[in-house]
């Protein structure tokens, strides 16, 4: 253990990072980035003069204010409870898988030898809390909406189970730890090449991001799921696709790119970091690249291209572990 | 103390309001060409933190884009009646206003007829810069509110 | 493949590019000298002739007895659409038109007589920046 | 306001209109989405849009919420006021969208605009129309989900407005042409200018294509999606690039060449699948046509006045330095008793004004046919069949532009 006894791993990893003051802290810098990055793309400068010096990095704050301080609005024909409920469970089940995976070593909340496993059962659970959102709002919008994310998600599920699954198999273990350990070598992106970029297309469809951002696509059915959410509720909703994003691409530096190698201690965490931006900045830029596939054609990718990539892919583990 | 925390909070919240006035899409007109302008490259209301929102739950300014028909005044009612407070209204372009060279039509009516506007643009269509003007006069009536 | 790679190519070379947008407050479109703007009236060169009235697609100028007993026009900004026909038609070259189209108003007071023609904030902008 | 009737005895497929939701068939399978007039999908128009599944079933339009009677108002007010009442059906096209009214006023009054005055309404009806073609493809980028190709469009044709402004005084409204003439005479810097931002154009449009049309996500959305074949557009009446795109050789700058458009030598785009792809590929190509034009405007652009001779004659003394100040002038010459028709392509297609004059200024009554008007039944009949995924793409693909056909 690198850090001094008050400071506990599990202690560092809940408040600090992976835990709450990362998942505040992106979604304030992702939205920030985002904004930004797209905006320079498009020949513009994008948030600026709510804090001059710091190019506009105050926006996502200044926007939370607003939001948190504007009327709430509660549909008189939806549960009340579970409209309000809905998005807030999301945001935290959304949150959930980080318990599971480190940061550094000793630096996670729950040690445990099937982690990373659980942890992406847990991302593709969460789906069916952001169907009830979005049928708790009773709109027809949103029920198209909740159609498409359960189509997508049918989608995305099986090759991003199919290509975690290749990669456990290769390194023979679900364990954080012990997956870093094996990647000391060799990085998973390396051997099994495959399964990185299926987990790269998954994780765009996982969060919606364009190509695939079909559930809250703005000229067919407004918002998606998010549509009638206004106010601190709408933080929580549409928060939580960030923090999936987060949690993915955390997921993503742990089982890809080597987690906190080459170091250990604070030096790991601020590499494991830097290593998620590797699946952050695509997912950020391609707002500004692709418009939208319309759904069926999303389905045809992911049940055609994407699944046969992904069975690709475990075969070549299986191979791979066979020669091994 | 009370009245310090209130104080501090309204400050806070006029300060995320004014720095975030999101508006929904809603064209009345043909003004709607120049609020493209605004929203494009070549403007960017994006660096005042303007983002144009699909819904109206979060959205909290309101630009009434050119002439207001008949037609069309029943849903800027019910429009505006849907969005959270705080709410704010630019009224863009002589249509808005007193409607320009559609005066006498049969089919329209003036903005501030259908809605409380905060501030008014002159032109046919205004430019960029006249709505960019209107905005900062908004953000101005937010910062110097009366709780 | 190498489609998507163009794309995200394309993309990136746009990041190091300086973005073109005119900073509003800080710089200023340069329109030219013909940019229809506020529409002021030299009372030393305005013969009272009542064409600009005449030609108002709008009818947003009506004239107005003022001190020294002539009349002048006054606009309402309410109706004014700047098309530029009284500007073209005055025979005397007294209405102009300034460089400055930043008209807005809090109020719906917009009818401005004579007297009030010229707000303070009617007067010439500088024009900086001219993206072509 | 007294409601109108609904014939409930039809079904909805069969009539046009619909005042509210509850008016449509009920009881059937499809679930009815109500798009617009507050909807990032529509612009100021309504659709009532019946899916069945992802599929769509019926879509019946409301159009009428831009409807600021043109046509009535123009009726009670003096000709030349009629210029910039006109031009606010298409702001962006004003002087395409007024030129037919334009060459109907110089019927009535026999005046005949000098060469110079012709050219330079050319260069500048072409340079409107690639900034209205920008502008519907700024916004089917947009409704694809490109947020990149809308920025880029709307930058260049900030460019464009930039030009207009400097020649015309205005970014959009310019009210550039009057009976006899133009407005303002062109000088070198404008040329210099015009010149500079064709090659901007040409340049920047590079990275357009290179992001958007050659995106493969864009093609996916926009090959066979809303296809009208030659016969259903004849039928329907579909005018300009639309009909071009099915394979409709028809253009009135070329069947019926007006002011310089008979001096210039251009190609009409024609595409023959008739699916928004092509009418697509149709506008794209059309803007490097009009930039050539514009390009061999400039070249052959003549000496000389811009505006009638007889109007200057009636008042000498209005005449000033590149300024064609005869608006005065106006209120005391009258048109000639008659009908006078006029058509003129604008850049969604064929425009058509009819006037009767009555030896008063003010004319009798105008007739005002756009083309937006023409291309929505037919933008309507397009979006049937498809997935709802395509309604916008289809709308956009149409360059619907509402206050255009609402009037």
């Amino acid at each position: 253990m690198d850090f001094p006894s008050p400071l506990s791993g599990d202690l560092v990893a809940a408040l600090v990072f992976p835990g709450v003051l990362g998942i505040f802290g992106f979604l304030v810098v992702a939205i920030w980035l985002e904004r930004k990055l797209v905006a320079r793309v498009q020949w513009r400068y994008g948030p600026l003069y709510v804090s001059r010096p710091l190019g506009g990095l105050l926006q996502p704050v200044a926007d939370l204010f607003k939001l948190v301080f504007s009327e709430l609005v509660l549909p008189r024909h939806t549960n009340r409870l579970l409209f309000a409920a809905t998005p807030i469970l999301l945001f935290f089940a959304e949150g959930l898988p980080v318990v599971f995976i480190a940061a550094a070593p000793g630096v996670v909340m729950a040690p445990h030898s099937y982690g990373l496993a659980i942890a992406v059962v847990l991302v593709l659970l969460v789906a069916v809390l952001m169907v009830a959102m979005a049928w708790t709002e009773a709109d027809k919008f949103t029920y198209i909406g909740a159609m498409r994310e359960i189509l997508l998600t049918a989608a995305y599920e099986v090759p991003l189970l199919l290509a975690a699954l290749a990669m456990f198999l290769l390194y023979g273990t679900a364990d954080p730890h012990k997956v870093v350990e094996v990647q000391s070598g060799l990085w998973g992106v390396l051997l099994n090449p495959l399964a990185f970029v299926v987990y790269l297309v998954a994780l765009l469809m996982a969060t919606t991001r364009f190509p695939f951002e079909i559930p809250e696509a703005e000229p067919e059915v407004v918002l998606g799921p998010y549509t009638e959410y206004g106010s601190t509720l709408f933080i929580y909703a549409f928060g939580a696709n960030y923090v999936k994003l987060y949690v993915l691409s955390l997921l993503g530096a742990v089982l890809f790119l080597g987690g906190w190698l080459p170091a250990a201690g604070v030096l790991g965490v601020l590499i494991t970091l830097a290593k998620m931006g590797v699946f952050v900045l695509p997912a950020m830029l391609v707002r500004a690249i692709y418009p939208r596939y319309r759904i069926d054609q999303a389905l045809r990718i992911g049940w055609g291209q994407l699944l046969a990539l992904s069975a690709a892919a475990v075969l070549w583990s299986l191979l791979a572990a066979w020669i091994w | 103390m009370k009245t310090l925390v209130s104080q501090a909070v309204s400050r806070l919240a006029r300060w995320g309001t004014k720095w975030s006035l999101w508006p929904p899409h809603l064209v009345t007109a043909c003004c709607g060409v120049e609020v493209g302008h605004l929203f494009g490259s070549a403007y960017d209301a994006e660096r005042f933190g303007m983002l144009p929102m699909g819904s109206l739950r979060q959205s909290n300014i309101l630009i009434i884009e050119g002439t207001i028909t008949l037609k069309m005044a029943k849903f800027v009612k019910y429009i505006y009646e849907q969005m959270p407070e705080p709410k704010y209204v630019v009224a863009m372009g002589a249509c808005a206003i007193k409607g320009g060279v559609f005066y006498g039509s049969y089919h329209m009516v003036p903005a501030a007829k259908v809605l409380p506007v905060h501030a008014y643009v002159s032109g046919c269509p205004p430019t960029p810069e006249a709505v960019l003007k209107a905005v900062t006069k908004v953000q101005e009536q937010i910062a110097h509110a009366e709780n | 493949m190498i489609t998507h790679l163009k794309l995200f190519t394309t993309a990136v070379k746009q990041l190091f590019q300086p973005p073109l947008t005119v900073r509003w407050p800080e710089e200023r479109r340069n329109y030219g000298d013909r940019m229809r703007g506020f529409i002021v009236n030299d009372r030393s060169k305005c013969i009272s002739c009542q064409l600009c009235e005449a030609v108002c697609p709008a009818k947003a100028i009506k004239f107005h007895l003022e001190a020294d007993g002539r009349r002048y026009p006054g606009i309402d900004w309410g109706r004014c659409i700047l098309c530029g026909y009284c500007v073209d038609a005055c025979p005397t070259g007294s209405l102009q038109h300034v460089n400055n189209t930043e008209i807005v108003w809090t109020d719906l007071d917009v009818y401005k007589k004579p007297s009030e023609m010229d707000p303070d904030d009617a007067a010439p902008l500088p024009a900086t920046k001219s993206l072509i | 306001m007294q409601k109108t009737e609904w014939p409930f005895n039809l079904e909805v497929g069969r009539t046009f209109f619909v005042q509210s939701e509850e008016e449509l068939r009920g009881g059937g399978r499809g679930l009815t989405l109500v798009v617009g007039p507050q909807h990032p999908g529509s612009g100021h128009m309504r659709l009532f849009v019946v899916v069945d599944g992802d599929i769509i079933v019926d879509v019946v339009p409301d159009p009428g919420f831009v409807h600021r009677g043109v046509e009535k108002l123009a009726e009670n007010r003096p000709y030349w006021t009629l210029i910039p009442l006109v031009e606010k059906a298409s702001i962006m096209d004003s002087m395409n969208i007024t030129y037919p009214l334009i060459l109907a006023l110089e019927k009535a009054l026999g005046l005949e605009p000098p060469p110079r005055a012709k050219y330079l309404r050319v260069l500048m009806a072409e340079l409107s129309r690639v900034r209205t073609h920008l502008y519907d493809l700024a916004l089917l980028g947009v409704f694809l989900g490109h947020t990149t190709a809308f920025m880029w469009g709307f930058a260049l044709m900030d460019m464009y407005a930039e030009v207009f402004a400097k020649i015309a005084g205005a970014r959009t409204t310019i009210a550039y042409p009057v009976p006899g003439g133009v407005r303002r005479d062109v000088k070198p810097d404008h040329v210099e200018a015009v010149k500079r931002l064709l090659e901007v154009t040409r340049r920047k449009l590079k990275d357009f294509k290179t992001l958007f049309l050659d995106n493969p996500v864009t093609k996916a959305r926009l090959e066979g999606v809303g296809i009208v074949d030659a016969k259903k557009t004849a039928e329907l009446g579909v005018v300009g690039p639309f009909a071009r795109a099915s394979g409709i050789d028809y253009d009135v700058r070329k069947v019926h060449p007006y002011d310089a458009y008979g001096d210039v030598d251009f190609e009409v785009v024609v595409e023959k699948d008739g699916d928004a792809w092509a009418r697509t590929l149709v506008r794209w190509r059309e803007m490097y046509e009009s930039m050539s034009i514009v390009e061999q405007v400039l070249k052959a652009l003549p000496e000389g006045d811009v505006i009638d001779q007889a109007l200057l004659f009636k008042n000498p003394e209005y005449r000033r330095e590149g300024v064609g100040g005869v608006l005065g002038v106006y209120t005391y010459i009258y048109p000639e008793p008659g009908e006078y028709l006029a058509v003129a392509e604008a850049t969604r297609g064929a425009t058509l004004v009819h006037l009767w004059a009555t030896g008063l200024q003010r004319v009798h009554r105008m007739r005002f046919v756009t083309p937006s008007w023409r291309n929505l039944r037919a933008m309507v009949e397009a979006m049937k069949g498809g997935r709802l995924a395509d309604m916008p793409a289809v709308y956009m693909s149409f360059g619907y532009f509402p206050p255009e056909a609402d009037r």
